[in-house]
């Protein structure tokens, strides 16, 4: 019973974390969603498997406890990209308008000088 | 242990220490150590080759600690095959890498550290034979390969990586979702599940699309062509060859291996998307502005190639799709480090500049046309070889649909390649002149010429490989 | 019975709630610090569900690290371009509503049809259980990450170090703003990291002691670790440096090396790569790891390669 | 007996809490924020950790209650003085502002 | 008799000799123009030396047959039957002729080096094509010309060059995958076999006889589409824009008749000609072929541009030999396929004068010959000469050919075929005849008078080769008995396969 109310919550928190990365351009707002829907996983894999003497597995727990870890370590990379690319493009989402194969080396370039700017 | 296995220990291993060591080094010595170490790991695929002619697989357990209690590795012909073609684009990477990311630049620091993780990642998986063990192996992939991108530093490449970062983690998540269903059914994490008669098959669905946005399998390649395209050189020539490779030789254990009896229908519809792929990624490589998103978007069609394992299923089309990532991971990893250079002197790969590239550049311009001629799958290519075993697979088991497709995939593949050389050798404007870079040392155009002759030779006395691959894979009937 | 059940349903609502503020709270400042309580909260849970381990873990490092990180990422962004920064970016699009209600169903159902499931007999987890005895710990937990599958927490550390590796393509170009607490000489925060300095130490070593029998281990014992180190950058006791040195350097590869070592050194006593060679390897492990992860996810929070002591 | 003592103090102390939450919700400004909000939880706090270790019984608990509560003063002590300086030099600069 | 380790080296030797030849060139760069001349002319003459060789020992009876196994039951095999002989021969000859022209006629003109280099690649897929001991090496280097001659057709690089490119590989890779896909059909059916005179599916007729009827029609159309049969001659006009010599060397001989060669492979050593007929695609091949070749003339009738109606012409011209062929019978089968070489040598020689009067003085339509004639005698001779074999004057080679396919046809007592080669014949004569009164009859026009640059060493080196085809193509016809001659060497062919 009490698995079937988590399981429940961990739909909830993944759909909110689906519809957070949808309607959000910024690319924190998305972060911040993937590692909701990441929680709902985690959740639902300690909850979905049998527990043992009424204790979670314990694989599954140190597949989650290795899970959050490499959460941790993606978030933080993603978060040092993320400062970067908002350095260089000055606004801080993926859009189609900045679409890789419209800029050639020179709006690179361009990005480079203002990033510069950035880094005075 | 046995010989063999300790030798699996060392391709993941030697990488990993490396890796390590450029870490600890200062960073005007880190290229060397990389260099040391991307040139040993591959010597140990010299014995392991012949212990796979041997004895068929190389497995080895973790502690002792069999699965589903511990972890295990298996090596087996198509993890042989992509390791080699690993190693061989790696050292062909290396010149270019050498002079690309010399001490001065910024990057370089990280830069060679991150290329040792990588080549961990990617041999890592390709041993394993554990379901959660393949996810780590599969983030350290992506990680590191989305750090390497990003070493280019332009706002494409830091845009492209992001949104290669973000998809990937997207699909790590399916992935370890179906893995967790994998678990609660069956309680162990092994890929080759004992004693189940049938996966469930929404696991299996979950596992399979997750790899696919890994493999940048259309429709879920989104990320593939701005990240390869944008990428420097020495790196995307490493991740056409081999990261999406490694994501789908996962892909084929997982259906093979692990679903026991995958549905019918699903590997109809697979092979349905690798149709669609191979059209559209045709169609779009042929509309590109770009030389190297040309080449990228060529990876996206070729990679639909790969999916019609699924529904012929069968020996012949296993070898000819072993074959198949064999020839192309070369042939891409030639053509990337070719467009390296032609951005290096040209100072963009606009194929605007293409014209008159023959005559400054011919090396270059061979290695394009030879490994173009590899991908439209001409005769007596390598190309050729694994389309004629898919063909004839695909005629024995009476798919003619699949027939007329690999049959017309060629014809795409040229569309897009002869309007490369076309535009390389013979446009008008060809002797239009603009300001030149300095040419990087030839070394750099000589090692993606041999990969490209490789490429084109194997298609001669492809015998061995063929052999090799001949032991099949389990839940493909010999 | 159902009491538990109403204290389940309640905890449950909170998570979701501070979720949705997460997901779609408009600012996305507060979004963050709504992250930080929804860590929290996801913390409680798992101690109801009766994994401590997890518990500490998501705590420390789910919501206090992350959170930590996320904000001095704000903060970078706010350095750069105020406006651009919290420029909101959010469309909401019903379709993207349909589809979230789509995904949560399909999870819904995935998880209760797969509690159905009946399991397998002799699953990984007895087997643990079984084989827990051989190997002396008292732990589960810290037998499967550190025995049974300690090769995956050997590439997990990896990724950690990959991380690190990787932010520095980007953070050795820009310059970064540093976070720091404004008037950090104030006698109070003095005494404050005076006392929280030795806890987090007792506290770490505690952690790292017990884990091998009890809740706790490396990971939350690094994590805590980090933690003050993250204290100590914000009261510039700690300053970042951008040169790069070789102490930190071999601080941040211990880990990932210890773990090495462990696979390695039974291969050359002619065993099995991996074998178990007993509880002080794995507490020296465990010492190491627990340095690693403290360093590296300090100097990500800094931002820079290296640490200096500041003025005080 | 005992339980009925504890059952008063973790009444006492739930009530303390809910008044600091109300008046950190209510009060008008920051600094009468903070002294309802740090006051009271202290003292809910630690009429909570009372009853529990009352309840629990094992010297141990209770000290280990007792770190936690001088912990969160401490926590709680230094983040509102922060907050008030903040406050406080902001109202500064705008005052100079006009 | 020789040793048998050669009997495997040669012929692959037949056909690396101007491979190698094109890697020197490669090599050797634009500057070595000295070089790149002996080294063309060398491999042209080894080349030529080594077909002599190999057909004495044919006709001494050795059999040539070289095996490699590129992959389980699907091998690479070169051999030398008469037919090779016959193929290579003409390729052989044709090569050395056309690489004296091409030397002086590209003179001064840029990316030599590339020219020549693929040019000798195409002689070498033409060799192979000529040397193929089984389909799959005759569609390996049936693709292979496909891939070294559009350099060749794109030389120039103009916008309409490369146009006339791409539509050359829209056709004939479009060609190459129809073959491709009866290919592993084929061999799906019948493994890995030999051509063998009377095919070797005769045996599986009984059964899947449907099957081998839609392989057969995709086969012909796979070869057709090189051998330029309507409707899928398209590219062939097209491909006029490359240089004289390429337009002389390929689309009069090696490429057009590849194809025709592959359709008669197919015809006679995979087939069997009986078959063919029991499959009941004998008439439909007789009907294509007619067609083509009346379609063909008239289109040749309606272009001014010189070299455009000579393109037609071939369209018309080669399918005489998969006419020949499909009537079968000893008679008509030797018409078709010595026309294979008579056919060759006019048009070439043709090719090779329209070429130097557009390069002399810049001839490009049919009106622009007037009174050639008076200031180029030896070319317009030539010219003339080929063009009357052409229209099947005796005692020229146009006529013996078209004397046995039209007693051929009546011998298979076909006489709607006769009415054809009589109607072509006619039509040849009017789109040829102009051309000759306005070569010699006509007043001189307004080029005939245009200066010349062209110095005289290059000049006579182009003069000397056309003549030279031309006194081939009346010597030929005079010794058209001598033993040795292509129509006794085709009518020993023909023996073969119909007794």
């Amino acid at each position: 019973m009490t698995s079937a109310v988590f399981v429940l919550v961990a739909a909830a928190i993944f759909g909110l974390g689906v519809h957070g990365l949808l309607v959000s351009a910024h690319i924190m707002r998305k972060l911040l969603a993937l590692n909701l829907m990441l929680s709902a996983l985690f959740l639902l894999l300690i909850v979905v498997p049998a527990t043992i003497d009424g204790r979670p597995d314990p694989v599954p727990q140190a597949l989650v406890l290795t899970g959050i870890v490499i959460a941790v370590s993606t978030t933080a990379f993603a978060l040092a990209l993320m400062v970067r690319l908002f350095g260089k493009q000055g606004h801080a989402s993926i859009h189609p308008d900045i679409d890789p194969r419209l800029l050639g080396r020179k709006a690179a370039r361009k990005g480079q000088d203002r990033a510069s700017g950035d880094d005075r | 242990m046995t010989p063999a296995a300790q030798l699996l220990i060392g391709v993941v291993f030697v990488p990993l220490l490396t890796a390590l060591v450029a870490v600890l080094l200062p960073p005007r010595r880190r290229r060397w150590a990389v260099l040391l170490g991307g040139l040993a790991w591959p010597c140990l695929l010299v014995p392991l080759s012949l212990a796979v002619a041997r004895e068929g697989t190389v497995t080895m357990v973790f502690g002792g600690w069999t699965p589903p209690l511990g972890i295990g590795w298996r090596l087996d012909a198509l993890a042989l095959v992509v390791l080699w073609v690993h190693a061989l684009a790696g050292i062909a990477a290396l010149p270019s890498a050498w002079q690309r990311f010399d001490p001065d630049v910024p990057e370089s620091g990280p830069f060679w550290s991150l290329w040792m993780i990588l080549a961990t990642g990617i041999n890592l998986a390709l041993l394993a034979a554990d379901l959660f063990n393949l996810y780590v192996a599969l983030e350290l992939t992506t990680l590191a390969a989305v750090a390497l991108i990003a070493t280019d530093d332009g706002i494409a490449a830091l845009a492209a990586a992001m949104r290669y970062l973000l998809l990937a983690v997207l699909g790590s998540l399916l992935y370890v979702l179906g893995v967790g269903l994998v678990y609660a059914q069956t309680g162990s994490l092994a890929m080759q599940q004992p004693g189940i008669d049938e996966l469930n098959n929404v696991a299996l669905v979950l596992m399979l699309t997750g790899l696919m946005v890994k493999a940048a399998i259309f429709p879920l390649h989104v990320w593939l062509p701005h990240a390869y395209s944008n990428a420097p050189g020495p790196v995307a020539a490493i991740m056409a060859a081999v990261v999406g490779k490694a994501a789908l030789v996962a892909f084929w254990r997982i259906w093979f291996e692990t679903a026991v009896a995958p549905p019918a229908l699903l590997a109809d519809f697979l092979g349905l998307v690798g149709a669609a792929a191979i059209v559209y990624g045709a169609i779009a490589a042929y509309l590109q502005p770009r030389l190297k998103m040309v080449i990228a978007y060529s990876s996206v069609s070729q990679f639909g190639f790969l999916l019609l394992l699924l529904p012929l299923a069968s020996q012949q089309a296993f070898q000819g799709a072993g074959f198949h990532v064999l020839t192309h991971g070369l042939a891409k990893a030639s053509m990337f480090l070719a467009a390296a250079n032609i951005v290096t002197v040209l100072g963009s790969d606009s194929i605007r500049h293409l014209p008159g590239l023959d005559k400054r550049m011919p090396l270059e311009a061979f290695t394009l046309a030879l490994a173009g001629v590899t991908l439209i799958g001409l005769p007596p290519s390598g190309g050729f070889t694994g389309k004629w075993m898919l063909l004839s697979a695909a005629w024995e088991a009476g798919g003619w649909f699949w027939l007329v497709l690999i049959v017309a995939s060629g014809l795409m593949s040229a569309a897009y390649v002869f309007r490369i050389l076309a535009l390389t050798c013979f446009h008008p404007a060809r002797r239009a002149v603009h300001q030149l870079h300095p040419r990087p040392p030839g070394i750099t155009s000589l090692a993606a010429l041999i990969l490209a002759l490789l490429a084109v030779v194997i298609g001669l006395y492809p015998h061995p490989v063929l052999d090799l691959l001949g032991a099949g894979m389990p839940g493909i009937s010999p | 019975m159902s009491a538990q059940l109403i204290v389940d349903v309640l905890l449950g609502l909170i998570l979701v709630g501070l979720a949705a503020q997460v997901a779609i709270g408009q600012h996305l400042f507060r979004a963050i610090v709504f992250y930080v309580a929804f860590g929290l909260a996801m913390a409680v849970i798992w101690a109801r569900l009766g994994a401590p381990d997890l518990a500490l873990a998501d705590a420390a490092i789910g919501a206090g690290l992350t959170g930590a990180l996320m904000m001095v990422a704000f903060r970078r962004l706010v350095e750069i371009d105020p406006k651009q920064a919290q420029a909101q970016g959010t469309r909401s699009s019903t379709l993207a509503v349909l589809i979230g209600v789509l995904a949560a169903g399909m999870v819904a159902t995935i998880g209760l049809t797969a509690l159905t499931l009946e399991h397998q007999p002799g699953h990984a987890g007895l087997q643990v259980m079984a084989a827990l005895d051989d190997t002396g710990l008292g732990n589960p937990i810290t037998g499967v990450l550190l025995v049974f599958r300690g090769f995956d927490t050997l590439i997990e550390m990896t990724v950690l170090l990959t991380a690190f590796v990787g932010s520095r393509v980007m953070t050795n170009r820009s310059r970064l703003y540093v976070a720091t607490i404004a008037g950090f000489q104030l006698p109070l925060v003095r005494t404050l990291v005076a006392v929280i300095l030795p806890l987090a130490a007792l506290i770490a070593m505690h952690l790292l002691w017990i884990g091998s029998d009890q809740p706790g281990g490396a990971f939350q014992a690094g994590s805590v670790l980090a933690g003050a180190g993250v204290l100590l950058l914000l009261t510039g006791t700690l300053l970042p440096a951008s040169k790069s040195r070789a102490l930190v350097r071999l601080a941040l590869v211990a880990g990932v090396a210890s773990l090495c070592a462990l696979v390695l050194a039974p291969m050359l006593r002619g065993e099995v790569a991996m074998a178990y060679l007993g509880r002080g390897s794995l507490l020296f492990a465990e010492a190491l790891m627990m340095v690693s992860i403290a360093t590296s996810l300090t100097l990500l929070f800094a931002g820079r390669p290296s640490l200096k002591l500041g003025r005080s | 007996m005992i339980d009925a003592l504890a059952l008063a103090f973790l009444l006492s102390g739930c009530f303390f809490i809910f008044a600091g939450t109300v008046g950190m919700l209510r009060l008008p400004d920051v600094y009468c924020r903070l002294h309802a909000l740090t006051k009271a939880d202290n003292l809910g706090l630690l009429l909570i950790c009372v009853s529990l270790s009352l309840l629990d019984g094992r010297v141990r608990i209770a000290l280990l209650l007792l770190l936690i509560w001088l912990l969160a003063l401490l926590a709680s002590t230094v983040s509102a003085h922060l907050i008030a300086r903040h406050s406080r030099a902001r109202q500064a600069s705008e005052g100079d502002g006009g | 008799m020789i040793a048998p380790w050669t009997t495997q080296i040669l012929p692959p030797a037949v056909v690396l000799v101007s491979t190698l030849a094109a890697i020197v060139i490669f090599v050797a760069g634009e500057a070595r123009q000295r070089l790149r001349i002996w080294v063309n002319l060398t491999a042209a003459m080894i080349k030529l030396l080594l077909v002599v060789w190999i057909g004495l020992e044919v006709l001494a009876g050795t059999t040539f047959m070289f095996r490699f196994e590129l992959l389980p039951g699907l091998e690479l095999i070169l051999h030398a039957d008469a037919l090779s002989i016959l193929f290579a021969s003409l390729s052989a000859v044709l090569w050395l002729v056309t690489t004296i022209y091409a030397i002086a006629y590209l003179e001064h003109s840029p990316n030599r080096a590339r020219f020549f280099g693929f040019f000798s690649l195409c002689v070498s897929a033409t060799m192979g094509i000529a040397m193929a001991g089984n389909l799959l090496t005759l569609f390996l280097f049936y693709e292979l010309l496909t891939l070294t001659t559009w350099p060749l057709v794109v030389h120039n690089g103009t916008p309409e060059a490369l146009a006339a490119g791409r539509s050359y590989l829209r056709y004939t890779l479009t060609g190459g995958v129809v073959l491709l896909t009866a290919l592993v059909w084929l061999y799906g059916l019948a493994g890995n076999a030999v051509f063998t005179p009377g095919g070797f599916l005769a045996p599986l007729a009984a059964e899947n006889s449907a099957a081998l009827t839609l392989i057969f029609a995709m086969l012909v159309a796979g070869f057709g589409v090189k051998a330029g049969l309507i409707p899928l001659h398209g590219w062939l006009p097209k491909a006029m824009v490359a240089p004289a010599p390429v337009s002389a060397l390929l689309h009069a001989v090696a490429v057009v008749k590849a194809g025709a060669f592959g359709i008669i492979r197919t015809v006679e050593d995979v087939y069997g000609l009986d078959l063919v007929a029991e499959l009941g695609m004998r008439l439909p091949l007789i009907t294509v072929a007619s067609w083509t070749i009346v379609i063909g003339s008239l289109l040749a009738l309606r272009e001014h541009h010189l070299k455009r109606r000579l393109a037609y012409s071939t369209v018309s011209q080669v399918s005489y030999i998969v006419l020949g062929i499909a009537v079968g019978g000893l008679l008509a089968t030797s018409g078709g396929m010595v026309h294979l070489v008579h056919q060759g040598l006019m048009k070439i020689t043709l090719f090779f004068c329209a070429g130097i009067f557009g390069l002399l003085l810049g001839v490009s339509r049919i009106d622009q010959l007037d009174g050639l004639g008076r200031r180029m005698p030896w070319v317009s001779g030539a010219f003339t000469v080929a063009a009357l074999g052409m229209i099947g004057l005796p005692p020229l080679v146009g006529f013996i050919s078209k004397w046995y396919l039209a007693s051929g046809a009546l011998a298979a007592g076909m006489p709607l075929v006769l009415a054809v080669l009589i109607t072509s014949a006619l039509l040849n004569a009017a789109y040829f005849l102009p051309l000759i009164r306005r070569l010699w009859l006509n007043p001189p026009g307004r080029l005939a008078e245009a200066p010349i640059e062209i110095g005289p060493l290059p000049r006579l080196a182009l003069m000397f080769s056309a003549v030279s085809t031309a006194a081939l193509v009346v010597a030929l016809g005079v010794l058209a008995a001598h033993p040795l001659s292509p129509l006794n060497w085709v009518v020993k062919i023909a023996q073969g396969y119909s007794p």
